[in-house]
């Protein structure tokens, strides 16, 4: 979705980027087409989530850990599903200033079976606002979803339950406000971020970052293996996210236009080309393409087509899929050893360095602009400024957040006894395995 | 009585199994093992990071037999689990006291 | 779908909850962003099946079992596939009576490319009839499916073979002409069943319920454990059901439009609400909040929008999804074994039960009514009618099924040899997992 | 899609069957139902391969070549992914001639937001180019995926990525021209071929099976056991493929309309059909219906009826449902034996003759028929021109490739230890499962 | 001391696990197996083909024993495991050396 | 020459195979098992239901040593896998009559 201009109050550019407005009037008419692809995307939406992003990460910690990663994906839906509709959405999307929204469509207050949303068809036409709640809250179950794998097998499961409550009130919504409302500064400004590289992505990934420094690594880190305990999980659970994917960048036009069309063809090609890239690089540098690689490098493509993707041509796509390699591939292979963190599931090679250059690559790629942007070196020059901001805001509000909980919780982490016998059984008395 | 333990690689099992059976072996006990020795395991990448596996795939096979036929079963083993290459496996041969039957109750070389 | 008044022949209420009128005149104009949503819709229930409830099952039974489970929901897609189309549409959806449908319609006899059904946007709107007999398919496919999570582990395939197909045409086609055909007796009544509480759940937990106690239990049923084989299995199912039941519960709007957009608000918000609050009350009560818990939680929060979807408010979404977890959760862990049945799934205690809940709660938290109806309380009243007669009709014709079968196959279940054996190898001669 | 006839230059059929119009005019209006639902198609046809297809074969094969049958998918996916947008769209509807298009549309060049495509509504509508060309884009994905089950378990990597880079150039590209462009000689020859039966079932299965002839068997085959490692993988896999087909066959017509409908409804009618059909043949057979029966039906009759299902009624789509279930059990369980080839996953008995099957059926069952056609003895003989045409063509060209690369690899297959140990760990240094 | 092994059928083990603990035996060591014996495999179907199995599930119980009680750990398993049936299994008894608790290093019948 | 064979707590088993390195052991073969004994089982939920798991997972060393070198070996364990809290396991030591290595042939003590 969306960058900078409501089209029906500014003018109308051709390629019509803006937050949707929200009309009341109730005599507006929807558009059914729109409606049923948006519809569709939300429900694509969720089954990033669950079970593809549940899947990703579950294969890849250890047995005893699984049912850990997947209960803490289903108490998002459950925690940050629920809230959106409480005051989530009205934090993110209500009016408010340009740092964060307010309180006026709290439980929906106002919200009618009349109310519309505009979209980003060219001209704009209207879905009806519920379509576009549900769409937003599909966004917000998955992104504190993502931080997970950053500090998976682990953390205590009332801290996870705690975190992601409070991540989500006071990170997620306003950046959501800051980018993608009309009265957001970073939308003002002009930046593109068209399904959420700085929303999503470098909001979680900046913030799983320094949230797994403050957790400190497993026990057992870099002596013992810590092989994934099912990489066809793993895979299935990539697949589920590239096709969900389709949801997330094209539903965000929230139209079934051309833009929508453009969305999703620069997403796929985005994500092939950054499969084939990973694949050759592996090749080359280990004698051996890996599974694993190949679906993290689906992943990364389609972190890094993100913000771009309604944006930048089918070649700019190509381009960007091949960037996302260099950068996440360096990031997992040199970085992480050389910084000696414990990224489980390197959110933050994925996430984090992939959003960053999504969000950048939008600028140097675009050719469709932010409102008031006139070629690609000012919109690169806007783009630095949004991602420059998340990349300190959600770490240090993040550390501010984890600071709080250890004084409530003690320990964020499970003892260790806790961690060595698995978290699925410590936490949740369970065992995800039995003959 | 004695037991006879081999130790050996997996995709061997069912061509000693059939060797065991042509000299008239009638019972085979078979678990999954993982073994550690001269082979050296090897490296495994995930995402970057190696991991060395020690521990290689095995398969135990128990055999009990009369004390007559222990040479007999320990080179139909020695033949037909042999690659030559490093990490073929061992065989051990175990006194035993006593062996029974659970169906009949048979008991000592009958019940075998 | 539906309740209540076939808005082109009577008159069309503020939000019309009609039953499709099928339209024969062949210049209907039909609506490609309905059609679009309703095809899209259709998909989605598939998967709910196919793999969803299938694996949700087949993740809970012991690894002896488990092709058992996912080939019984494939025989239900073959079986009541086929079915629909040959006879089972015209049974329910056939002009017929105020009990059942006839055979006007038998193998689609009479229905063209031409032929449409209405909708319940407003005003009323075309979808091709045949996009209509699919979305209603899928439905059928799913609901004898539901039953074997209270049979499974023990029942010959066989007599699931000869079960369903019965119970399809003497329970689930009258249920469905009932309920849903503007001819039904409960339809008239003014019922509110949007996407089927009594029709799909209530029918299938309380025939469940009774196939349980007629089969017995389990061999070694509260003596031997017998844990989930794969509780990853049973979320990945989960959320792919949580997925699926979008299309399930806002399809059955028939149109993409202000009222799917409602349907679909709600059922994400009553299942995110069940999850949270099942995870608290089992950490309350035990210690622990579970991943069964959880996957268990979405379902029931689920199971108890269905009916009520289109027709509460988000707020009333969120008091159905707290009011579903202490039915369900009761009935599971109090209800079970106080009465010492071994419905191995609790099909009993979250789709009977928590459909029941639903459809009443339809009747307390209605903003729209159904026809001729004028209040909550009205509405309640009309709705316990419905849910009295669902649980003593579905378990009645049920046991008259399974005292027929018993004369023709002797025993319902498997020799207990097999039993123990597992029914994997002894009904399909194949072992789920090798090396 | 397609048969026979372009709508706006030729006249309109009643039922309009033609290829797909590339208006670039700039001011032709699209309809936003058809484009919601062909890009929620084009999502579900990923589906097919990641994860479907993946899970399907990947749950077949034993353990330790499992990560090697899913990357083979990934990577399917990625190479053809981005030579689809390279140069492969260009080279299938690509002008050009009657057998292969141009390199006109190289990079897309020349398409733009404005750029659409006709579809198969009556009268014809207008969707986004690019939507076309992502929904044609998932068929390529899935056309070479679909011969990895021929060849599995012994084929290098290596080998892998540099035949399938070749073979959809030199088979699938021309194929798909022949049969689709308004330009292809099979085109306009007036064959029906719906959704593929020729262009994806045929050209995959039949070059499967000179591969897996040419690759020789699977060492111990035939002499150990050599069972699935995982059937509840597979049988997710088939469910993610039923449910995903129905956006490759109801896509087809581009459209949300009732053609869409009518193809909507022959697919599941099929596949439920075999599904009823086969257990029915293997309880006589053998005495017992097998869940790999099960799956293997489920996917034999979507197959069947992907050319047909836009042309048959759905009595006819009941009678390729049996059929199917006749051609592809006889296959599998005679003629392979007999013929004694190693086709590790049966890709020839179920896509090579239930495609050949469901071509010439289409033939035989046709209501409406291609451009130029008057009755079903004429389409059939066009049908079997069409079926024996690829038949010979795509084995043919496939042979040569395999030649080529034998000169290049030397051998086509890991080395007897690399099967022994198993190609997960010998191509990508990884093993599925631990601990 | 001795060590009774027991190869059994599955479904027997809680039976014997609970005959065992009813005699005061405090610790059993299990394992799963495949057994290969008098008891002939089953034939498993695979789309048309049909594989023989030659291996049947079985589990494997180790109970190291002070030599008095060794008896009635054998009658103990003999009637619980006992279906009557072909593939009922084996015990097998072996002589010990030594035993040592490792928690704390006890050794010999106060560490069993 | 003597059979060690330990059984242990999961999480201790690369210690105890380091520290049997570092000591000459050349070879181990591990599998997993579950054992029944003093410790007891804990209790898993599954929807409201409780099941009382007796058998707890560990992991048994089976190792084949020179008479002269049995106690070593069995310190090396007893430190390396005690953790002092019941369920650390056992250690047993039985008597081997022969073993051979299925690469060479060779026999006893140079066959470990
Ligand atoms: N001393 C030993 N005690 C127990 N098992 C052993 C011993 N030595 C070897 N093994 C088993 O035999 C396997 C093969 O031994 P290894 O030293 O790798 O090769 P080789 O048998 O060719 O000498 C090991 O993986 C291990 O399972
Ligand atoms: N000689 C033997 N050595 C090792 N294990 C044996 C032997 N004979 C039988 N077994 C084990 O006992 C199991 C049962 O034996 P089997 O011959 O099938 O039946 P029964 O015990 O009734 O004679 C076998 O599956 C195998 O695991
Ligand atoms: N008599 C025995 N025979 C065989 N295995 C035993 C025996 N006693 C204990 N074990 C094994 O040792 C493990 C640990 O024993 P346990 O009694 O729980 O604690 P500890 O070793 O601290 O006394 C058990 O789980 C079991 O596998």
């Amino acid at each position: 979705m969306r960058s900078l201009l409501r089209c029906t109050r500014f003018l109308c550019a051709l390629v019509a980027l803006g937050a949707p407005v929200l009309a009341q009037e109730g005599t507006a008419e929807i558009n059914t087409g729109d409606t049923a692809w948006v519809l569709t995307a939300s429900a694509l939406v969720l089954m990033m989530t669950l079970p593809g992003l549940a899947l990703f990460y579950g294969g890849l910690v250890r047995s005893k850990n699984v049912l850990n990663v997947l209960m803490q994906c289903f108490l998002s839906a459950g925690i940050v599903g629920l809230l959106w509709i409480l005051v989530g959405y009205s934090l993110a999307f209500g009016t408010g200033g340009s740092l964060i929204g307010d309180f006026s469509k709290v439980a929906l207050s106002g919200v009618t079976m009349d109310s519309v949303s505009s979209n980003f068809a060219t001209p704009p036409r209207n879905i009806p606002e519920y379509v576009f709640i549900m769409f937003q809250a599909m966004f917000a179950i998955i992104t504190p979803a993502l931080i997970l794998g950053a500090i998976a097998e682990r953390m205590k499961f009332s801290v996870w339950v705690a975190f992601i409550t409070i991540w989500f009130l006071v990170v997620y919504c306003p950046i959501a406000h800051m980018v993608w409302a009309p009265e957001g500064w970073i939308f003002k400004s002009g930046a593109i971020d068209f399904a959420g590289g700085l929303v999503v992505h470098m909001s979680s990934g900046f913030s799983a970052m320094v949230t797994a420094l403050f957790l400190g690594k497993r026990r057992g880190y870099g002596r013992e293996s810590m092989p994934p305990h099912s990489l066809p999980l793993c895979l299935i659970g990539a697949g589920l996210l590239w096709t969900g994917w389709f949801g997330f960048n094209a539903g965000s036009a929230l139209s079934a236009s051309p833009l929508a069309a453009l969305a999703f063809l620069n997403t796929g090609t985005a994500a092939s080309t950054a499969v084939v890239a990973w694949a050759a690089v592996e090749w080359f540098h280990r004698g051996k393409p890996t599974a694993l690689g190949g679906a993290t490098a689906g992943v990364a493509g389609l972190v890094a087509i993100t913000p771009a993707c309604g944006n930048v041509s089918p070649l700019g796509a190509i381009y960007i899929g091949i960037g996302v390699t260099v950068v996440s591939y360096t990031a997992v292979t040199f970085l992480k050893p050389a910084l000696d963190y414990d990224d489980s599931l390197d959110v933050f090679g994925v996430h984090a360095l992939g959003g960053a250059w999504g969000a950048l690559a939008s600028g140097i790629f675009a050719v469709t602009y932010g409102s008031g942007i006139n070629g690609n070196a000012q919109q690169v020059m806007v783009q630095l400024k949004g991602i420059l901001f998340t990349a300190i805001f959600a770490p240090v509000v993040t550390l501010a957040i984890l600071i709080v909980l250890r004084l409530i919780f003690g320990s964020l982490r499970v003892t260790d006894e806790d961690e060595v016998e698995g978290l699925d059984f410590s936490q949740h008395g369970e065992n995800a395995y039995t003959a | 009585m004695k037991k006879v333990e081999a130790v050996i690689k997996p995709f061997k099992l069912d061509e000693v199994k059939e060797s065991l059976s042509s000299i008239g072996v009638q019972g085979i006990t078979v678990s999954e093992v993982k073994g550690f020795g001269r082979q050296k395991g090897h490296t495994e990448l995930y995402r970057g990071a190696e991991y060395v596996v020690d521990f290689l795939p095995k398969v135990k096979l128990e055999i009990i037999v009369k004390d007559d036929i222990v040479q007999k079963v320990v080179d139909a083993i020695l033949k037909a689990a042999k690659t030559g290459r490093i990490g073929d496996g061992k065989i051990f041969v175990l006194p035993i006291d006593d062996v029974l039957r659970i169906r009949t109750g048979e008991r000592g070389g009958d019940a075998i």
